[in-house]
C-alpha cells in the first residue's frame, strides 16, 4: 500500500511500501547466534538499532527485536533462524502484515510528531528505536536521521493514525 | 501524569505508556492445593494499601513490555525507585541515606 | 457617544479601528482592545448582572481574575459561548457579545427583585428551606431554584471548530511574562537551557504593560521590554507562548497550558485549531505569576463603576482609557497612590484618595499634593451612591475605632486597593504548602513538592527592581538544579513603585452593619454578613464557610474574594488566619474549553475504530455493523426490503444448507512459542496439552485465579513449540497481558516467547456442508480429505496461493475451516473464495448470525452467557478441566466453599412453550410468577434468538441448581408484567450428536 | 465601629427551621441562628465512638440515637466533617443495582432519601430528576435489560427507554447513528437523581449533635486499642485516648490504614477519583446520564454547573491529585455524548480517594475483633448509599449482629468465594 507522499510546511509523510518485518525474543545469552543468523550485530541495549546490508535490528526489550530486511528475503532468514532453534532457543515471529510503517519527515518532522507522541524527542537519537504511544495507538517509533522518522502501528490502527498525521498537517499548513 | 522510571529500559518515561499491575512482592504460591482457604483468601484479594511507602507492580506495556516494580509514596505519588521483577524490596532506609 | 479613549496612551492600534456589538448595539475600538476596555472607552461600564440578587456589575479588574464582566460572544452559527471574561475577549470585526443573567434587559431586570429579598437569601438558606408542604418539593420549590440557576445560555449547535494538542519538553517553563518572569527567562535562555514562556494576556510583558514609568537599565520599562523581548524572540532555544494559560500544575512538573489561537482574529484560516492544549514537561518551573489586588469590603462596593485600582491603571496605559472622569480611590495600599497619580496626569480630575491607614509615606503626601488631590487618610467608605453606574461615594473619618461623620463625595468611578495576594494557584495544585508570612500579611510558597521556584509578587515582593533581582535569582536557581552554572543578571531600576499596605476585614461603618450589602464574593453574592453567618452558625472549617456561603466558587475560584473571606472568618472566630487556614485551588487556573481538553478526540476520532482487512467489503456489500470492543464487525448483510431477522434467518440457512462465510479476523491471535511452551500453556489454561500433537487443536478455557471463566479460543499446536493461541475478540489484549504477567512475574523460568499476532493474520471462517467442497481445489500443500485432515486439525499449507494457516474447527456445528492468510491478502481471499462459492450459494454472514449458528449448538460466548461469576462447572464445561494436572491459573479457587456448594446458577438451554416466543436476553426466571415483588429469581437468559433450522425459539440461561432441573418448566416474567413459560434442557439444540461436522 | 468576636451561644437548643424561623430571623438580621452542631472535645469515655464524619459515619451516629437510644456518641474526624468523600462526590442517587444483594441496599438507602429533608429538618435537596445509563452496543443493551427486569421483579424502579424517548428525555444528547459509540438506548430509573452532598453530612451533624452526639473535628485516629482478651477497648487519637467498648470505622479510603492497627487486613485498595465542573449555564441538562461504556457522568447542578464524573486514575494513591490524561478522556467522553458542550469551560476538577474492594461491592459488618465494625469498600457507589448504609451500621452496632439487608456484605465473602460482583456482571465499570 503506497499512498502518495503529502507534504506541507517542511513536513513530508508517505506510506513505505511493505518490507520483511520479524519479531525476535531470545535470551541476550544466545544472541551471538541470532546475529549469525541475521548477519548483523543484534544491538544490545534497548532503544539502539543497526542497520548493514539492507538488514536492520532495533532492540525493543530486553530480549526483543525488532527486525526489517527485504521482503524477498523473509523466507531465507526465517529459515536461517529455524536452524539455530535448537542451540539458541527463541521465537521468531513474522509481523511483515501486522503494521504499516509510515515516514515523517522534514526539518520540522520531530515538532510535528509531539501532537501526539509524549516522549522527548530531543533525547531520541538518530538510529535508535522505541515502542511508545501515538495518541492512543501503540507504535514503534524509529528515528533514522534528525529530519527523519518512521511510525510503525498495527494495521487496524493505521487509519486513525493517518487520518490524525492528516489534521496535524493542516494544521502546520495554516501556520497556526 | 506520572513520569515513570523503567528499570529495563534506564528511562524516566510517560505514564501512558505504563500500565499498574497491584501490589508487589505477593507471589502465587507453589502449591495452591495445599493453602487453607484463608490463606488463599489473603493471597487472592488482601491488600496492604499503606498510606505511605508502597511496593507495586508496573508494565512497561507500551515500552519494552517488561513488568518491574516500584517504591511509591502513595500520599505525594512520589517514586522511591523502581527495579526489576524478582528483586527483593529495597532497604528504603539506604535509598533515603543515598538521596 | 462619551469618548473616555486619551490619545496618545495605550498600547492599542488607533489606526485599526474595529467594530463589534454588545447587547444589539454596535461599538468601536481599536485593535489590541479587549471588549471591557472598548465598552469603557465608549463610558460603558454595566456589563452584566448578579448571580442571586442580579445587582447590576460593572467591570472590576482587566484579567483573567474577573468575576462581573462575563459575556456571551459569538462569531457565527455554532459559534456561541458564555461566561467569557469581557477583559480577556479581544475585539475583532465580527465580534457578537451579549449581557448574561438577565431579564429583560440588562439595565432593567426582573430578578433584581431578590435583592429587596435580601435577607430571606442569606447564606445557606437553601438548606432551611422548601420543605413545607413535602410534596412541593419535587414539583415546585426544585424546578424554581433550577430555572434560576446558572450564568450564561449554554451552547446548543455543533461546534465547527477544531482543537489541537501537543507535548513539549523543556528545561526550564517560566509561567508569567513580567519582570520576574522575563528576567528568569533572560538568565535561563543565555545560559542555553531551553526555555517556555508562557503568558495568558494577548501580549507579553505582564504588570510592565500598565507602569510605564519606571528606566530599567537606562531605558523607559516598556523600551526595556521591547528589547527584552526582542533578544528571548531571536533565540533559538527560547519559545515565548502570549494568549497562553498554565492551568494545572500536574506530577513531576507536568503543566496544562492553554493556547488561544483564533479567538482574536477577525479571518480565520481555514484548517486553524482554535485552541491547543500543550502538556509541558519541565526540567524546572518558574512561577512568576504576580500578585491579585484585593476589593475593599463596604456597602456598595459593587456598584458599576467601583473598580480595582490596579485595573484602573492598565486600562489607562495599556489601552489609554480611563475609567471615569472623576475618580475616587479608596485604599488600604500605597499602590492605589499611583494610580491616582497617573489619572490625575492624564487628566481626570481625582476627587480624594481615602486611605483607611493613618501613616501615609511623605513622598505620597507630597505627590498627592502637587497635583491638588485631596486625601483622606483614616477614613473608612460606608456606602455608594448611583443606580446602574457609581455617582459617589460615602466617607467617614474612623478616630480611635469610632467611625465619625458621614460626608459624600460625588465621583464617576471609585478605585480600590485592598492589598495584593501572591498568585499561588498553579504551586497549590503541586500540594506545596502555602505558609501565612506575618510580615507580608500573606499566604507565601512553604515547602515545595516539584522542581519549581517562585520568583517575585508571588513571594510577596514589590517593586519592578525587586521583581527583576528575584526573577534573575530564580533563573539561576533553576539552572543549578539543573546543574548549570548561570550568574543572575543584576537591573538597575529608577523610578521604581515600592509600597506596602495593610490588609484588613469589612470596613467599618457607622450605620447597621447587618443591612450593608458589602460583597467579598461579586459573581456569587457574598456578603461579609454571609460570611459571619455561616461562622455563627457552626462552620469553623473554612472549608464549611466556603461551601455554606458559596464563597470563592464563582468562576474566578476565589481570585479576589478568597483572601477577604477568610479575614472575615477569622475574625468572626477570634482566630488568627493561620490556625482557620485556607481552601484549596483546583485546576484549571481560568476555566478551559472542553474542546480543549478533549483536543483531537473528536467525533469519529474520540477513540480508534479498528476495521479488519475485510471490512471495506463488507462496506460495499452493505453491511450493518456493531461495535465489539473497539473494532466494528459486520453484524449482517441485509438485502434490499430485508429486516435484521430477515437477513439473519436467510444467512443462518444458507451457512446450515450449503455454505457460509464469515470475517473472524478481529479473534486475538497470539504465537506461544519456546522449548517449555507446553508447560506454560499447561499453567495457563484449564486444558491438558502434552498430548495435542503438532498439527491439532484443542478448544482451550483460561480462568482469573478467582476460579471465574476469563476467556476461551480455539488453539492449535503449529509445532512441539508453538503453539496459535486464539483469543476472544475484546480478550486479546488482556489475555496477552495476563500471560506475560505469569511469565514474567511468577516463572520466569520457563524458556516462552509471546508475540500477538492478532493482525498478522486475517482469518476467514468458511462453514456449511458444501466447505470443504468449496476450499479442496484452492488448497495446496495439505491433503483435504477427512481422514488427513480431521475435525480439530491445523496445517500450514497455501489456500487460492497464498500461504495460510488453515484450522479445521466448527464454531456453528457445521463443517467448517478456518483461513488465516497474512492480512494483506485478506479482502483478495475473501473475493476469490465468494466468487469460487458461487455454486455453493455462498452467503456472508456476520455476527449475529454467527451468535445463533453458536447457540444452536450451546457454544457459550464469553461475557454473554458468562459474566465473571461463571465457574467452568457452571457452564457445563467442566470436560475442558484437565483433572490429572496438579495446578493451573484459577484451579484452588475452584475448591473454595462457595464455589463447590449446591444451588450455583448453572448454564441450561430454555425452550418456551411457545415455540413463536424469542425471549429477551437478560430476563429474569422464576419459578412461580404469581408472587408478590420482590420476587424470587433464580437465574436469568443469557442469550436468546430465532431458530430457522429449528423452526422455533431457542434459548440459554444460567438457573440455579439447573442441571438438576431438566424437564422442569420455569417461568420469566416479561416487561409488560406477563410471562413465558419454558423447558429446561441441555444446550445442544441442533444435531446434537455432531454428525454434521463429519460430512465427507 | 469595630466588629466584635460574636459570642458563640452553646447549648442544646438549635433553631428549628421553618417558613416563620427564616422569615422571623430575615426581619432580624439574621442575627439570632444558632450553631447548627456544637465544636465538641473528647469525653473520657464513649459508649461507641464511629471514625469517620462523613455522611455514613454521622448518619450512624444519628441512627443510633434516633433508633437505638444509644446517645453517648463520638464520631471522630481527622480533618472537617463531610471533607472527605462526602463532599467530593458528582451526588448521583440511583439504586438500580442488578444482584438481589445490592438492589435491595440501595433502595432500601432511596426509601431514606425519600423523607430525608423533613425527617433531618434539612433540606438535603434530594431531585427525582432520573438517572438514565445508556447502551451504545448489544451487550450493553444485553446488560441493561437484565438490569431493567431483575430491578422491576426485586420492585425497583427501572425501565427501558429507546433511543428516541432517550433524546426526548434528554434533549442535549446526541443520537446520531454515526457517532463513535451511537445510543441504541437507554435504562431509566426515574426515582434516581441527585442531591447537595455537604446538606447531607451538614443535617446528619445538626440531628445527631441535637440527640446528644459528640462530633470532634481536627482529631486523627491514631490507633484502636484492643484489651487482653483482644477485644475493642477505644481509640488512640490526636487528643488522647478516648474508652468505647464499641468501634466503628467508617473511614472510606483511610478504613485500610486504621484498621491496621488493630491487626485487621482488609481486602481493599484505594484508587483516585476525579470529578469536574463547568462553568455554570442556564438550565439545559434535565436529568442525570450515565455512560460506563465512553466513562461519561453528567448532571446540571442547581447552580447551572454541569457536574461531571470521571473513571478512577489506575493507582493506589492517597494524593487526591489525579492526572490530566484522565481529564482529557472524562471530557472528550462528554463532548462524544453531547457535543454540543464542546464550547463550554472546565471551571474546577478536584480529586477524592475511593476504597474498592475485589468485588465493587461494600464491606458492612462486624470484624474479627470483638467490638469493631467496618463500614467501607463503597468505591464510587458511597454518596448513593449514605443513610441506608447509616442505618444499617447503627443496627449493626446496636445489636451486634448484622441487618438482613447488610448480611451479605461481610468480610468472611471473599473467603467462601460468595462474591457480589456487580462489575464482573456488568463487565463494566459502575
Amino acid at each position: 500500500m503506497n499512498a502518495p507522499v503529502k507534504s506541507f510546511a517542511n513536513v513530508s509523510i508517505a506510506v513505505l511500501p511493505p518490507v520483511a518485518r520479524l519479531n525476535l525474543r531470545i535470551a541476550p545469552a544466545n544472541l551471538a547466534a541470532a546475529s549469525a543468523a541475521f548477519g548483523l550485530p543484534l544491538p544490545t541495549k534497548i532503544g539502539q538499532g543497526v542497520v548493514k546490508n539492507g538488514h536492520a535490528a532495533w532492540c525493543l526489550g530486553p530480549d526483543e527485536w525488532l527486525l526489517h530486511a527485504p521482503e524477498a528475503e523473509q523466507a531465507a532468514i526465517v529459515a536461517d533462524f529455524a536452524k539455530a532453534r535448537t542451540k539458541a532457543p527463541h521465537s521468531l515471529t513474522v509481523i511483515s502484515d501486522r503494521e504499516f510503517t509510515i515516514a515523517i519527515t522534514g526539518p520540522r518532522a520531530q515538532e510535528f510528531l509531539t501532537v501526539a507522541c509524549p516522549l522527548d524527542l530531543s533525547r531520541m537519537a538518530p538510529g535508535t528505536a522505541k515502542r511508545t504511544l501515538f495518541d492512543s495507538a501503540q507504535v514503534v517509533l524509529i528515528r533514522d536521521a534528525d529530519d527523519a522518522f518512521r511510525i510503525e502501528v498495527w494495521r487496524s490502527f493505521f487509519p486513525h493514525v493517518s487520518e490524525l498525521l492528516d489534521i496535524a498537517l493542516r494544521e502546520f499548513a495554516c501556520g497556526l | 501524569m506520572l513520569l515513570i522510571n523503567c528499570p529495563y529500559c534506564d528511562d524516566a518515561l510517560p505514564e501512558l505508556e505504563f500500565a499498574y499491575a497491584g501490589e508487589a512482592h505477593i507471589a502465587r504460591p507453589a502449591d495452591p492445593s495445599k493453602l487453607s482457604d484463608e490463606e488463599w483468601r489473603d493471597f487472592l484479594f488482601i491488600r496492604s494499601n499503606p498510606r505511605g511507602l508502597h511496593a507495586e507492580r508496573w508494565r512497561h506495556i507500551h515500552g519494552c513490555g517488561r513488568f518491574f516494580n516500584a517504591l511509591r509514596d502513595t500520599v505525594s505519588d512520589r517514586f522511591l525507585t523502581t527495579y526489576p521483577a524478582g528483586q527483593p524490596r529495597p532497604d528504603v532506609t539506604k535509598l533515603e541515606a543515598a538521596e | 457617544m462619551n469618548d473616555y479613549r486619551i490619545k496618545g496612551r495605550g498600547r492599542v492600534n488607533p489606526n485599526r479601528p474595529v467594530r463589534f456589538t454588545f447587547d444589539g448595539k454596535t461599538f468601536s475600538g481599536f485593535e489590541g482592545d479587549t471588549v471591557a476596555s472598548a465598552l469603557l472607552a465608549n463610558g460603558e461600564h454595566l456589563m452584566g448582572r448578579g448571580f442571586k440578587y442580579h445587582r447590576p456589575r460593572g467591570v472590576v479588574t482587566a484579567g483573567s481574575e474577573e468575576p462581573n464582566a462575563l459575556i456571551g460572544t459569538s462569531r457565527g452559527p455554532g459559534r456561541f459561548e458564555p461566561n467569557t471574561r469581557a477583559t480577556m475577549q479581544e475585539i475583532y470585526s465580527g465580534l457578537t457579545t451579549e449581557s448574561q443573567n438577565k431579564w429583560p434587559s440588562l439595565k432593567f431586570d426582573l430578578g433584581a427583585i431578590n435583592d429587596r429579598l435580601y435577607m430571606l437569601f442569606s447564606a445557606g438558606f437553601y438548606y432551611k428551606t422548601f420543605m413545607w408542604p413535602k410534596s412541593f418539593w419535587d414539583k415546585v420549590y426544585e424546578p424554581f431554584i433550577r430555572r434560576a440557576a446558572g450564568l450564561g445560555r449554554s451552547p446548543t449547535e455543533l461546534d465547527p471548530d477544531h482543537y489541537a494538542s501537543r507535548y513539549l519538553h523543556c528545561d526550564v517553563l517560566i509561567v508569567g511574562s513580567g519582570p520576574a518572569g522575563l528576567a528568569a527567562a533572560l538568565t535561563a535562555a543565555r545560559s542555553g537551557a531551553s526555555v517556555t514562556v508562557v503568558d495568558e494576556q494577548a501580549e507579553m510583558g505582564g504588570t510592565l504593560l500598565s507602569e510605564p514609568s519606571p528606566m530599567i537599565e537606562g531605558q523607559p520599562a516598556w523600551d526595556w521590554l521591547a528589547t527584552t523581548l526582542a533578544e528571548l524572540a531571536g533565540m533559538p532555544n527560547v519559545r515565548l507562548m502570549h494568549r497562553t494559560t498554565a492551568i494545572g500544575y500536574y506530577h513531576q512538573n507536568m503543566v496544562g497550558l492553554c493556547q488561544k489561537l483564533t479567538d482574536h482574529l477577525s479571518d480565520v484560516p481555514a484548517d486553524a485549531p482554535r485552541e491547543r492544549l500543550w502538556r509541558v514537561r519541565a526540567g524546572q518551573v518558574i512561577l512568576a505569576q504576580g500578585a491579585i489586588e484585593r476589593p475593599m469590603v463596604f456597602d456598595g462596593n459593587d456598584r458599576p463603576g467601583v473598580m480595582m485600582a490596579g485595573a484602573a491603571q492598565t486600562f489607562l496605559h495599556r489601552f489609554g482609557v480611563k475609567v471615569g472622569n472623576r475618580p475616587v480611590i479608596l485604599t488600604s495600599h500605597d499602590s492605589a497612590w499611583h494610580t491616582a497619580f497617573d489619572l490625575a496626569d492624564a487628566g481626570c480630575k481625582v476627587a480624594a484618595i481615602v486611605d483607611t491607614r493613618t501613616d501615609i509615606a511623605p513622598a505620597l503626601m507630597q505627590a498627592a499634593m502637587s497635583r491638588q488631590i485631596e486625601v483622606l487618610t483614616g477614613h473608612t467608605a460606608t456606602a455608594t451612591g448611583g443606580r446602574l453606574r457609581v455617582k459617589s461615594i460615602r466617607v467617614n473619618p474612623v478616630r480611635g475605632g469610632t467611625v465619625g461623620a458621614a460626608r459624600t463625595i460625588a465621583c464617576d468611578a471609585v478605585l480600590m486597593c485592598g492589598g495584593w495576594t501572591p498568585s499561588l494557584h498553579l504551586f497549590s495544585h503541586t500540594k506545596g504548602s502555602l505558609d501565612w508570612d506575618a510580615k507580608a500579611k500573606a499566604y507565601l510558597p512553604g515547602h515545595k513538592t516539584e522542581a519549581v521556584h517562585i520568583a517575585g509578587a508571588g513571594r510577596g515582593l514589590w517593586g519592578i527592581a525587586a521583581a527583576l533581582e528575584d526573577g534573575a535569582k530564580a533563573g539561576a536557581d533553576a539552572l543549578r538544579d539543573l546543574g548549570r552554572k548561570a550568574g543572575a543578571a543584576t537591573y538597575a531600576v529608577t523610578g521604581d513603585r515600592t509600597g506596602t499596605g495593610i490588609t484588613q476585614k469589612e470596613l467599618p461603618t457607622d450605620r447597621s452593619p447587618g443591612s450593608a450589602k458589602a460583597f467579598i464574593d461579586f459573581q456569587n453574592d457574598v456578603t461579609a454578613k454571609d460570611i459571619r453567618l455561616a461562622v455563627r452558625e457552626g462552620m469553623r472549617s473554612i472549608e464549611h464557610v466556603k461551601r455554606y456561603t458559596t464563597n470563592g466558587m464563582a468562576t474566578d475560584q476565589g481570585k479576589l474574594s478568597n483572601m477577604n473571606g477568610l479575614t472575615i472568618a477569622s475574625d468572626a472566630l477570634g482566630k488568627d488566619i493561620p490556625q482557620v487556614g485556607l481552601t484549596t485551588f483546583r485546576p484549571p487556573y481560568t476555566p478551559t474549553t472542553f474542546g480543549a481538553l478533549a483536543g483531537y478526540h473528536k467525533g469519529s476520532h474520540f477513540e480508534v475504530t479498528r476495521k479488519t482487512p475485510i471490512d471495506s467489503w463488507a462496506a460495499e456489500n452493505g453491511a450493518a455493523f456493531e461495535p465489539v470492543a473497539l473494532w466494528r464487525r459486520a453484524w449482517y448483510f441485509p438485502k434490499a426490503g430485508e429486516d435484521m431477522h430477515a437477513a439473519v434467518n436467510r444467512e443462518c440457512r444458507a451457512t446450515r444448507q450449503s455454505l457460509g462465510i464469515f470475517d473472524a479476523s478481529t479473534l486475538g491471535k497470539i504465537e506461544v512459542s519456546g522449548p517449555d511452551a507446553v508447560e506454560f500453556m499447561n499453567r495457563m489454561y484449564t486444558n491438558p496439552w502434552a498430548k495435542l500433537a503438532p498439527g491439532k487443536c484443542r478448544y482451550g478455557l483460561l480462568l482469573g485465579e478467582d476460579g471465574f471463566i476469563r476467556d476461551d479460543g480455539v488453539i492449535g499446536r503449529m509445532r512441539d513449540d508453538l503453539f496459535h493461541v486464539t483469543t476472544t475478540t475484546g480478550g486479546a489484549a488482556r489475555v496477552l497481558n495476563m500471560m506475560e504477567d505469569y511469565l514474567q512475574t511468577e516463572w520466569p523460568e520457563l524458556q516462552v516467547w509471546l508475540t500477538s499476532t492478532t493482525e498478522e493474520w486475517a482469518t476467514i471462517a468458511i462453514n456449511g456442508p458444501n466447505a470443504r467442497k468449496l476450499l479442496a481445489p484452492l488448497v495446496e500443500g495439505q491433503d483435504m480429505s477427512d481422514a488427513a485432515f480431521p475435525h480439530m486439525s491445523v496445517a500450514e499449507c497455501t489456500v487460492a496461493g497464498f500461504p495460510s494457516r488453515l484450522f479445521r474447527i466448527s464454531f456453528t456445528g457445521e463443517l467448517g475451516f478456518e483461513v488465516n492468510v497474512p492480512a494483506r491478502h485478506g479482502r483478495a481471499l475473501w473475493e476469490k473464495l465468494m466468487a469460487a462459492g458461487k455454486p455453493y450459494d455462498i452467503c456472508p454472514y456476520g455476527t449475529e448470525t454467527m451468535h445463533v449458528l453458536r447457540a444452536e449448538k450451546g457454544y457459550i460466548i464469553i461475557g454473554q452467557d458468562t459474566d465473571g461469576t461463571v465457574t467452568p462447572e457452571d457452564a457445563g464445561i467442566g470436560w475442558a478441566i484437565g483433572k490429572a494436572k496438579p495446578d493451573f491459573v484459577g484451579k484452588r479457587s475452584l475448591a473454595r466453599p462457595d464455589i463447590v456448594a449446591k444451588g450455583r446458577k448453572q448454564l441450561v438451554g430454555l425452550l418456551t412453550e411457545n415455540p413463536k416466543t424469542v425471549l429477551v436476553e437478560g430476563a429474569q426466571i422464576v419459578l412461580d410468577p404469581k408472587q408478590s415483588k420482590p420476587m424470587r429469581m433464580i437465574g436469568h437468559v443469557t442469550s436468546s434468538y430465532w431458530s430457522e433450522a429449528l423452526g422455533r425459539s431457542i434459548a440459554m440461561a444460567v438457573v440455579e441448581g439447573g442441571f438438576d432441573r431438566m424437564g422442569d418448566t420455569l417461568h420469566i416474567p416479561t416487561a409488560d408484567g406477563g410471562s413465558q413459560a419454558a423447558k429446561v434442557t441441555g444446550c445442544v439444540f441442533y444435531d446434537p450428536e455432531g454428525d454434521r461436522l463429519k460430512v465427507e | 465601629m469595630e466588629h466584635r468576636n460574636e459570642a458563640i451561644p452553646k447549648g442544646p437548643v438549635m433553631t428549628h427551621f421553618s417558613a416563620m424561623s427564616l422569615l422571623k430571623n430575615a426581619l432580624t438580621g439574621n442575627k439570632n441562628w444558632t450553631e447548627q452542631w456544637p465544636d465538641a472535645q473528647p469525653k473520657k469515655e464513649y459508649d461507641v465512638i464511629i471514625v469517620g464524619a462523613g455522611g455514613h459515619g454521622l448518619g450512624a451516629a444519628y441512627y443510633l440515637a434516633k433508633e437505638h437510644g444509644i446517645t453517648n456518641v463520638a464520631v471522630i474526624e481527622k480533618g472537617w466533617l463531610g471533607g472527605g468523600n462526602t463532599g467530593r462526590n458528582t451526588t448521583i442517587i440511583r439504586s438500580n443495582y442488578l444482584y438481589d444483594e445490592s438492589a435491595k441496599l440501595y433502595d432500601h438507602a432511596l426509601d431514606l432519601w425519600d423523607n430525608l429533608s423533613t425527617e433531618l429538618n434539612y433540606n438535603i435537596m434530594y431531585s427525582k430528576r432520573g438517572v438514565m445509563m445508556l447502551a451504545h452496543n448489544v451487550h450493553d443493551v444485553q446488560s441493561f435489560q437484565r438490569h431493567i427486569h431483575s430491578n422491576q421483579l426485586n420492585g425497583v424502579d427501572n425501565r427501558w427507554l429507546t433511543t428516541a424517548e432517550a433524546k426526548a428525555f434528554c434533549p442535549p444528547l446526541n443520537v446520531s447513528p454515526d457517532a463513535r459509540y451511537p445510543v441504541m438506548g437507554a435504562a431509566l430509573q426515574m426515582r434516581a437523581g441527585t442531591a447537595r452532598h455537604d446538606a447531607v453530612a451538614w443535617g446528619y451533624a445538626r440531628a445527631a449533635a441535637k440527640r446528644g452526639v459528640d462530633i470532634i473535628q481536627n482529631c486523627p485516629v491514631i490507633s484502636i486499642r484492643r484489651g487482653a482478651d483482644g477485644s475493642v477497648e477505644g481509640v488512640e487519637t490526636a487528643k488522647g485516648f478516648i474508652r468505647a467498648k464499641k468501634v466503628a470505622v467508617s473511614a472510606a479510603g483511610h478504613t485500610s490504614v486504621i484498621m491496621q492497627t488493630a491487626g485487621v487486613k482488609m481486602p481493599l485498595e484505594s484508587y483516585p477519583l476525579q470529578a469536574l465542573v463547568s462553568e455554570p449555564i442556564k438550565p439545559i441538562f434535565p436529568c442525570v446520564v450515565m455512560s460506563n461504556t465512553v466513562h461519561a457522568y453528567i448532571s446540571q447542578s442547581d447552580k447551572g454547573e454541569l457536574v461531571i464524573g470521571s473513571g478512577t486514575d489506575q493507582y493506589v494513591s492517597y494524593s487526591q491529585r489525579g492526572g490530566l490524561p484522565l481529564i482529557e478522556h472524562t471530557v472528550a467522553a462528554i463532548c462524544e455524548v453531547f457535543p454540543i458542550f464542546n464550547r463550554m469551560r472546565m471551571l474546577r476538577k478536584w480529586g477524592g480517594i475511593v476504597d474498592v474492594t475485589p468485588d465493587r461491592s461494600a464491606i458492612l459488618g462486624k470484624t474479627p475483633v470483638k467490638g469493631l465494625y467496618v463500614n467501607c469498600g463503597w468505591g464510587t457507589g458511597g454518596f448513593k448509599a449514605t443513610p441506608g448504609a447509616a442505618h444499617l451500621l447503627a443496627w449493626t452496632v446496636a445489636k451486634d449482629e448484622p441487618h438482613k439487608l447488610n448480611a451479605p456484605f461481610t468480610l468472611e465473602r471473599f473467603t467462601t468465594g460468595r462474591l457480589i460482583d456487580e462489575a464482573a456482571a456488568a463487565a463494566v465499570a459502575h
